[in-house]
């Protein structure tokens, strides 16, 4: 058999998963609903794009960047400050002084920098810089304080935040990747020097803290207390079924109101991000393709060399590095506009930053339909290990007797197969395919 | 002006504290750090692998003193640590069999072996809840304290206390103990060295009659001892939940890498730098300033550079920090 | 002739499930005689080397050490019957310090293995000013000497060289031909693949030439090197 | 062209290079040799910008060219090769050469979306050229084998080819002799003289076989304990006592003994 | 279709995750509701009612909204859940919503959640914030405290607890120390009590969960002699508590919601037979909403969303005859009989405005190693 027709036969395999989710309850695993399948298949598409953002920084420059979490949560801030409209007074109030506090602190690690570079190495200079960024960082808290004060003062229980510009949701997608990108490039300047699990740990430790902003800074992002009810790009299914023009069509489909509108919305999500999966597909696997590709290998495989053959290490590693966080920033938005909601608390490493490189990995790194084959099957199984976890165990207990203490225990505990049956697959996957379902040729 | 006073209440909220933490971090990382060091790869099971050591080590405590058997005023834990011991070891060397040899025959790159590790992890994951369910457990018995706070006042007439659990004793000379171990075996002994000749050239070692497998399988069984007792230390400090031990494994793993990959006394420096790092920048100075500082300066705010809420954040700053200027760790760590 | 005490008998095998590499090969060596292997780049010099020790699976052919067959012996089970070998590329501890590195060759000895040191040291004096160095950091050539000196430790029954003088200064090639022969004379046999072919054939009893996978000529060092067809496309005139 | 003035390189309290001083004409094809650890390829990593100089200038055609990073001397016409093989293992040895040139304008993100055809003929340009290469060193069979996966000689062979594949001022050769074959060695050194005479390259050469060596170099430099010992033509440099003592050697003494054995 | 034969109600809970200590019991609490209604037997004749449990992860709104769908196609007549407010909200705002599916959530507290538009379809069995803070600022004055430290579990509901104790407290004069807030499911809190020591206060309020963070605060806080008594909101009243602490939490108080009816005490009763520790946060709040659940659908006579909706409110609150735990069976005759009912259940229910729950609160304090009620407020 082909590799072509194998890895097409990967990929039909998949959307015959998402199509007996939504047309049986076979085996008590799927749930026969095509709600349920596009739901499914939505998270999806948003994973295989992550998926290709970290195979851009992984795949084609091994660069180990674990801060995809960060990222992403980027990218859902940007929809905040996108779409919500700005919270009344919050500006007047201490917005403005925020700003004011933000561009202090700024300039204070600006001019220590300076210092650092400006002076000779030395006491004098370990002095002056820590004097700066001591008096810097007071300022700062004086002038940010009462300004964070006062917002976070405004109706605490359901705004205390700045709110946002109040534009389109759509446009938060590509400002969510600029956002990201942003912080890449600082990211990029001070940790690229760093190389494998040091610069796993150092981007880690910087999406940590992003996300330690994001709940702590209520002014910002309304911290633990969420924002929710944020704008959508498409209709809201009770609006759709108020809608007497709707409603007939969706009878003369032999549809329900409700069914009818919860699937228009769910498909309206999907083809949006369908369109950007495939454009990011198209570009990432034609820079692939193309010298640049080649070139990124000959970094990945060889710095030195590459270094000695005219090609810019460091540059191309930023460049790349960004990129990459760019793509999850977008994703990252596409998610935060999907759920409709911006809860920080809800940002862990295990979720949005290790199962996006199961997926890569699984999917087969290096390889561009990996990663979103990887994406959209990791996902499903992330979601169907649970019923098949129950499955196991009631296989398991079947044989044993109604009343017996194990099986009681076992049943008890079944909620536990789904990591278990996770772990299972993902070693099951990788034993017969460790180079990924669709490995780099 | 009082620094006796000052030093204590520094002591007892800052020093003590950070140092049991830090070891007890330290006590993980050299688990990873080991692994990274020979087996090249960071081993996410190592949290869960802590959990399932400490499981079985609370198991037979509670069977320990259901036959009324205990250690004295030291915990009964210890007594069923060797017990738990063999449990992972024989745990870890069945994985490593059902596992992680077939990547190594397959030269597979560390990254795999990463998810790979992941795999295992969720599978330890429910392994142990099922055994032990989710919850929270406590199994220390024994005297608690090496010396209590009100005790101390009473004794020295300071209005500040302090006080050292038999735990966080215990913890830190263990740490001191093992780390020192741990480094002579690798320098000095014929065993110690192979291992780390296999992880420096596969083939070569293969080519000076060292065997592989064993070292890998020593490699595991240090492991799995290591793992054993800091999950169990740390269980007797606080106490046992799977989840939280899941949720140690980040700061383990920082403090194994900002220490340097593949070095014993890296993991230690880290464990420190970490611990230190959260308890002492988030730390409110009100206190020890309303001590050594005359009533006039007293400080009236709680002179906190950050609140608490960012310790996470703090100590991951810190650690980046470390990084730049040490990229490869304090103790110039491996890199794969 | 009686059977040679180490022979790799037309042997037949490639890389994993890449294509032939080796096509009927035979390379042996008789105790206290030195066989050279030379040839072209690519043909399959070291790849027979390392079938001959096991590390890539022969599809035909046999192994035979003093007569026993050890074929389907593992590397490191071959090490432990007394075969010793020196890679052509990586055969150096590059995280270890020199000394760490000779005592590794020393692995499977349980005797006091100090002298041999000596020895290694008095053979490569240079080593000795490095013996705490991490090896990775030391040039090409001392690499070369570490990697040699870690086989000359095992105290080998025979021993098998893969390019040794690659890299190395006249002088010091020099000292080590000196010495392979020594070495040699103690009745240990030495199998080496050789660029430097004048010299190593110089001091060969025996010479192969391999052109891809096969053998082209073989025989004494001195019948080679007389042979002008050989000399023109091998020994670069 | 080239200018190394009192140099030095210390590596903790270790002198590799140690106040070496020395003047690479144009045009000529210099011989660098001495006694291994003498510093030659640490002298090579400090001007080729991949060490930092302890101490000391390096100058290039009057421009003060020291501890400028290695891609901008390399736009500035200045290679090099590695003496132990930096090959790009996971491609192709085609694609190990094909991605030399610098000016490639398939190496800006841009124009692999919107400039495919003008990168298309690029490409078919390089190809032949890459090809070229590979033929001159009798490589062409393993043009599509993963360069980590080919012989050692094959590698040295690799490095060289790279350089071949832009037109350059200066060419620094770390024992591009090494493993390889001699016949085939020698085919090499006449290529250098003809891209030495024809082009004009400059080349440094580091190598340990005289045959070699005086096949090409003249001036010969001697270096040792990271110092010039001796400059001059390979002759002059074979009659100079301390090199002899120092690196060249006055052959084997057992030879007597063999012969004795074989007799 | 008022005559099923049976009701199905989701049980969506971060069964693993960072509360999989706590979404055992809770989901126990909520099926103890429908067990008790099933044996009763006078559920909409007779009608029996199974649970389907599902999984929220707790921090994974993806994976919650995906089993939240799951339980729509599984045909769930209502949800009990989720338990974490994010993905309680993205359940309530993408699934429930648009399917008019009404939602019970034993532990969500955000009251963002309840103010959003489109939205009579969710209410919370959790007390609200605001009352509890007065209430616990007022036991203070009481108890003549006047500076507190505080720390809360960093999620809403901590930070909206700690918040309405702060404002209520200082509002009577009393002064706060410091506000911090602590993780749950991180073993180490040195840096948390530190902090907390430093800046002093008569008493330590911890504003948490007593098998979470909140235990491990108060264990170190002891252990290290920062406070000796702490203040416990409704989170950390429960006999673990004094259980793990041992005497040395003796002289600690709180308040919990419930009436002088104590069914905290009767649930605590029944859950122990049913061998699960009924004192586990949240539990308690699991049990009324499930019971919420089927009575409103009595009340309406039908297990439709659309029908039984606008009678939660109604069960909830009085007039009535007061319900307590195990008293289902008798609130579902009365209803069926016309009647009215107020159901008190585990927590004090009654709900007032878009789904707030407010009610009366019990002064508890620790006495020799048992969390006792001192007083009603
Ligand atoms: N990274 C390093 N750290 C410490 N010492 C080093 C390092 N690199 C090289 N050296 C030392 O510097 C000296 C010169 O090394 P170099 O590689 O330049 O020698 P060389 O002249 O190229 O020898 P060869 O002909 O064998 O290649 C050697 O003694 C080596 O041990
Ligand atoms: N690891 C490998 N995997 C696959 N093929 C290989 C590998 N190593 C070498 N080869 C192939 O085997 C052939 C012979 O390689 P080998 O290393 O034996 O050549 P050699 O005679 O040692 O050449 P040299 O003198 O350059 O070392 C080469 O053409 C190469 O393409
Ligand atoms: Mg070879
Ligand atoms: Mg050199």
């Amino acid at each position: 058999m082909s590799d072509t027709l194998k890895h097409t036969l990967l990929f039909v395999g998949v959307g015959l998963l998402l199509v007996l989710e939504g047309t049986t309850t076979a085996f008590g695993v799927f749930s026969g609903s095509w709600n349920s399948s596009l739901t499914i298949l939505n998270m999806g598409l948003i994973s295989a794009i992550m998926a290709l953002g970290v195979n851009l920084q992984w795949g084609f420059a091994g660069l180990f960047n674990v801060g995809i979490m960060g990222f992403t949560a980027l990218g859902g801030l940007a929809v905040v400050l996108t779409s919500m409209s700005p919270t009344p007074g919050a500006w007047e109030a201490g917005g403005q002084q925020i700003l004011m506090a933000l561009v202090l602190g700024a300039a204070t690690i600006g001019l220590a920098i300076l210092a650092y570079q400006k002076m000779t190495a030395g006491l004098a200079r370990t002095a002056a810089m820590l004097a700066i960024l001591i008096v810097g960082f007071v300022i700062y808290r004086a002038v940010l304080d009462p300004g964070v004060e006062a917002v976070e003062g405004i109706n605490a229980a359901l705004e205390g935040n700045i709110g946002g510009l109040g534009l389109p949701v759509l446009m938060a997608w590509p400002l969510g990747g600029l956002l990201a990108a942003g912080v890449a490039w600082l990211i990029g300047k001070t940790a690229l020097g760093l190389r494998s699990d040091y610069l796993a740990i150092a981007t880690l430790g910087i999406a940590e803290i992003i996300i330690a902003v994001l709940k702590n800074e209520d002014w910002l992002s309304r911290g633990v207390k969420n924002v929710v009810g944020l704008p959508r790009p498409l209709p809201y299914e009770v609006d759709l079924q108020g809608d007497p023009a709707f409603v007939e069509k969706a009878a003369s489909w032999g549809l329900d109101a409700t069914t009818a509108s919860t699937i228009y919305v769910k498909l309206g999500y999907s083809a949006l991000f369908a369109i950007v999966l495939l454009v990011l597909l198209w570009m990432a696997q034609m820079a692939l393709k193309s010298p640049w590709g080649r070139m990124m290998r000959a970094i990945r495989d060889n710095e030195v060399a590459a270094n000695a053959m005219g090609k810019h290490v460091t540059r191309r590693h930023l460049q790349i590095f960004i990129l990459g966080s760019a793509i999850c920033g977008v994703a990252g938005a596409m998610m935060t506009t999907l759920d409709s909601q911006l809860t920080p608390g809800t940002y862990n490493p295990l979720r949005f930053t290790f199962l996006i490189w199961v997926m890569v990995i699984v999917g087969g790194s290096g390889n561009n339909f990996g990663a979103v084959l990887g994406g959209l099957l990791v996902w499903f199984l992330w979601i169907k290990v649970e019923p098949l976890g129950v499955l196991v165990i009631e296989m398991i207990t079947s044989g044993m007797a109604e009343d017996s203490a194990l099986r009681a225990h076992l049943l008890e505990s079944a909620a536990h197969m789904r990591l278990f049956t996770m772990g299972l697959i993902l070693l099951l996957v990788l034993r017969f395919s460790p180079r990924g379902l669709i490995p780099e040729k | 002006m009082d620094f006796l006073n000052a030093f204590v209440a520094l002591s007892n909220f800052v020093l003590i504290p950070g140092i049991a933490y830090g070891s007890q971090l330290a006590l993980g990382a050299l688990g990873v750090t080991l692994i990274y060091g020979i087996l090249r790869f960071s081993n996410f099971a190592h949290g869960d692998t802590m959990a399932f050591g400490t499981m079985v080590t609370i198991l037979f405590t509670w069977l320990f003193q259901s036959w009324g058997i205990s250690a004295g005023p030291l915990p009964t834990a210890l007594l069923a640590l060797p017990i738990g011991i063999v449990f992972t070891m024989a745990l870890v060397v069945v994985t490593d069999r059902a596992v992680f040899k077939f990547y190594r025959e397959q030269k597979a790159k560390p990254v795999v072996f990463v998810m790979v590790s992941l795999g295992v992890m969720f599978m330890m994951n429910g392994l142990v809840r099922f055994i032990i369910g989710p919850g929270d457990q406590r199994f220390g018995d024994g005297e608690r304290f090496i010396i209590k706070a009100r005790a101390f006042k009473n004794m020295t007439g300071l209005d500040e206390g302090l006080a050292i659990k038999t735990s966080q004793g215990i913890t830190v000379i263990t740490a001191i103990i093992v780390v020192a171990l741990l480094f002579w075996f690798l320098n000095k002994t014929r065993t110690g060295k192979s291992m780390r000749a296999y992880s420096d050239n596969e083939d070569l070692a293969l080519l000076s009659g060292i065997n592989p497998e064993r070292v890998v399988i020593i490699t595991w069984l240090i492991v799995a001892a290591l793992a054993t007792i800091a999950g169990t230390l740390y269980g007797l400090d606080k106490s046992f939940k799977p989840f939280t031990y899941f949720q140690l494994l980040l700061p383990i793993f920082a403090a194994a890498i900002v220490g340097g990959l593949g070095s014993p006394l890296g993991a230690i420096a880290g464990g420190f730098v970490i611990a230190m790092s959260e308890v002492m920048i988030t730390y409110a100075w009100k206190k020890v300033g309303g001590y050594i500082l005359p009533e006039s300066l007293a400080p009236d705010g709680l002179a906190q550079l950050l609140s608490t809420d960012y310790k996470f954040a703090v100590s991951f700053a810190i650690l980046v920090i470390v990084l730049l200027f040490k990229p490869t760790g304090i103790f110039k760590g491996k890199a794969v | 002739m009686s059977e040679p005490f180490l022979i790799g008998d037309s042997m037949t095998g490639g890389y994993g499930k890449g294509p032939d590499i080796l096509h009927d090969c035979t390379i042996a060596v008789n105790s206290g005689e030195i066989a050279v292997i030379v040839g072209p780049n690519g043909a399959g010099k070291s790849t027979g080397m390392k079938a001959v020790f096991g590390m890539l699976n022969v599809r035909s052919g046999a192994v035979r050490l003093a007569g026993e067959d050890i074929t389907h012996l593992s590397p490191q089970e071959r090490v432990v019957k007394g075969m010793g070998f020196v890679p052509q590329t990586s055969n150096i501890f590059t995280s270890m310090t020199v000394e760490e590195n000779l005592e590794m060759g020393a692995f499977i000895r349980t005797d006091d293995f100090s002298d041999t040191m000596e020895q290694v040291y008095h053979l490569f004096p240079i080593l000795k000013d490095k013996r705490y160095q991490a090896a990775g950091e030391l040039s090409g050539g001392q690499r070369q000497q570490v990697a040699v000196g870690r086989a000359l430790m095992t105290k080998p029954k025979v021993l098998m060289l893969d390019e040794p003088t690659a890299g190395v200064s006249p002088i010091v090639m020099d000292e080590l031909f000196d010495r392979i022969i020594e070495v040699a004379r103690t009745g240990l046999p030495i199998l080496m693949v050789e660029q430097n072919a004048k010299q190593a054939l110089e001091i060969a009893d025996k010479g192969y030439v391999l052109v891809q996978g096969a053998n082209a000529y073989t025989g004494t060092g001195q019948e080679l090197l007389a042979d002008p067809e050989v000399r023109k496309s091998f020994l670069g005139g | 062209m080239i200018v190394v003035e009192d140099l030095h390189k210390h590596f903790g309290g270790f002198h590799a290079v140690d106040g070496a001083s020395l003047e690479i004409a144009k045009g000529s094809i210099t011989g660098l040799i001495g006694p291994n650890g003498a510093g030659k390829t640490t002298l090579f990593n400090v001007v080729a910008g991949v060490l930092p100089p302890t101490s000391g200038r390096v100058l290039m055609d009057g421009e003060d060219i020291t501890g400028l990073p290695p891609h901008e001397l390399f736009h500035k016409g200045l290679l090099r090769t590695f003496q132990i093989a930096h090959e790009f293992s996971s491609m192709t040895c085609r694609e190990n050469l094909m991605m030399v040139p610098g000016d490639q304008s398939g190496e800006t993100l841009w124009n692999t979306w919107f400039g495919r055809k003008r990168i298309a003929d690029e490409e078919r340009a390089l190809r032949a050229k890459a090809d070229e290469v590979l033929e001159f060193l009798t490589i062409s069979h393993i043009a599509d084998l993963k360069a980590g996966e080919i012989s050692g000689g094959q590698k040295k062979l690799l490095e060289l080819g790279r350089t071949m594949m832009v037109d350059a001022k200066i060419v620094f050769l770390d024992e591009v002799g090494a493993g390889v074959n001699r016949t085939l060695l020698y085919t090499i050194a006449d290529a250098i003289k003809r891209l030495n005479e024809e082009r004009g390259y400059t080349f440094v050469v580091i190598e340990h076989d005289m045959e070699f060596i005086d096949r090409l170099c003249d001036p010969v430099i001697v270096m040792a304990e990271g110092k010039k010992l001796a400059q001059g033509t390979l002759d002059e440099i074979k009659a100079n006592e301390q090199v002899i003592e120092a690196y060249l050697g006055t052959g084997l003494k057992n030879k007597d003994k063999l012969q004795g054995a074989d007799a | 279709d008022g005559h099923a034969k049976e009701v199905k109600l989701g049980v969506l809970f971060g069964f693993t995750g960072p509360i999989e200590s706590l979404a055992p019991t809770m989901a126990a609490g909520a099926e103890l509701a429908m067990a008790e209604v099933t044996e009763s037997g006078k559920l909409l004749d007779a009608a029996k009612v199974t649970p389907l449990r599902a999984e929220t992860g707790c921090i994974d709104n993806g994976l919650a909204t995906a089993n939240a769908e799951k339980l729509i196609a599984d045909g769930a007549n209502g949800i009990v859940g989720g338990d974490c407010s994010g993905v309680t909200g993205a359940i309530l705002q993408n699934v429930a919503i648009p399917n008019g599916m009404v939602m019970i959530s034993p532990s969500a507290s955000s009251p963002g959640l309840t103010a959003m538009e489109d939205n009579g379809l969710f209410f919370r069995t959790t007390p609200s914030d605001a009352r509890q803070g007065e209430i616990m600022a007022s036991i203070l004055a009481d108890r003549d405290v006047d500076s507190i430290a505080i720390t809360y579990t960093n999620n809403d509901y901590g930070k909206g607890l700690a918040d309405s104790i702060q404002a209520a407290f200082e509002a009577g004069g009393g002064d706060v120390t410091i506000v911090t807030s602590h993780e749950d499911g991180k073993g180490d809190y040195s840096a948390e009590v530190a902090a907390l020591a430093s800046a002093g206060g008569d008493i330590l309020v911890v504003a948490g969960y007593l098998d979470q963070g909140g235990l491990g605060i108060i264990q170190s806080a002891l252990d290290t002699g920062a406070f000796d008594t702490f203040g416990l909101p409704d989170g950390m009243i429960g006999d673990s508590l004094p259980e793990n602490i041992g005497s040395d939490l003796n002289g600690s108080f709180g308040q919990i919601a419930g009436s002088d009816s104590e069914g905290a005490e009767i649930f605590a009763e029944m859950a122990n037979e049913a061998g699960f520790d009924g004192t586990s946060a949240y539990s308690p709040e699991s049990y009324d909403a499930a019971a919420l659940f089927l009575l409103a659908m009595q009340a309406s006579g039908s297990v439709d969303p659309k029908d039984y909706v606008s009678k939660i409110t109604e069960v909830a609150n009085a007039p009535g005859e007061k319900i307590n735990p195990g008293e289902l069976g008798k609130a579902l005759e009365i209803l069926a009989n016309g009647g009215e009912i107020d159901y008190e259940g585990a927590t004090g229910v009654n709900l007032i405005g878009p789904g707030e729950s407010a009610g009366s609160y019990r002064e508890i304090e620790v006495q020799d190693g048992k969390n006792t009620t001192v007083k009603f407020r």
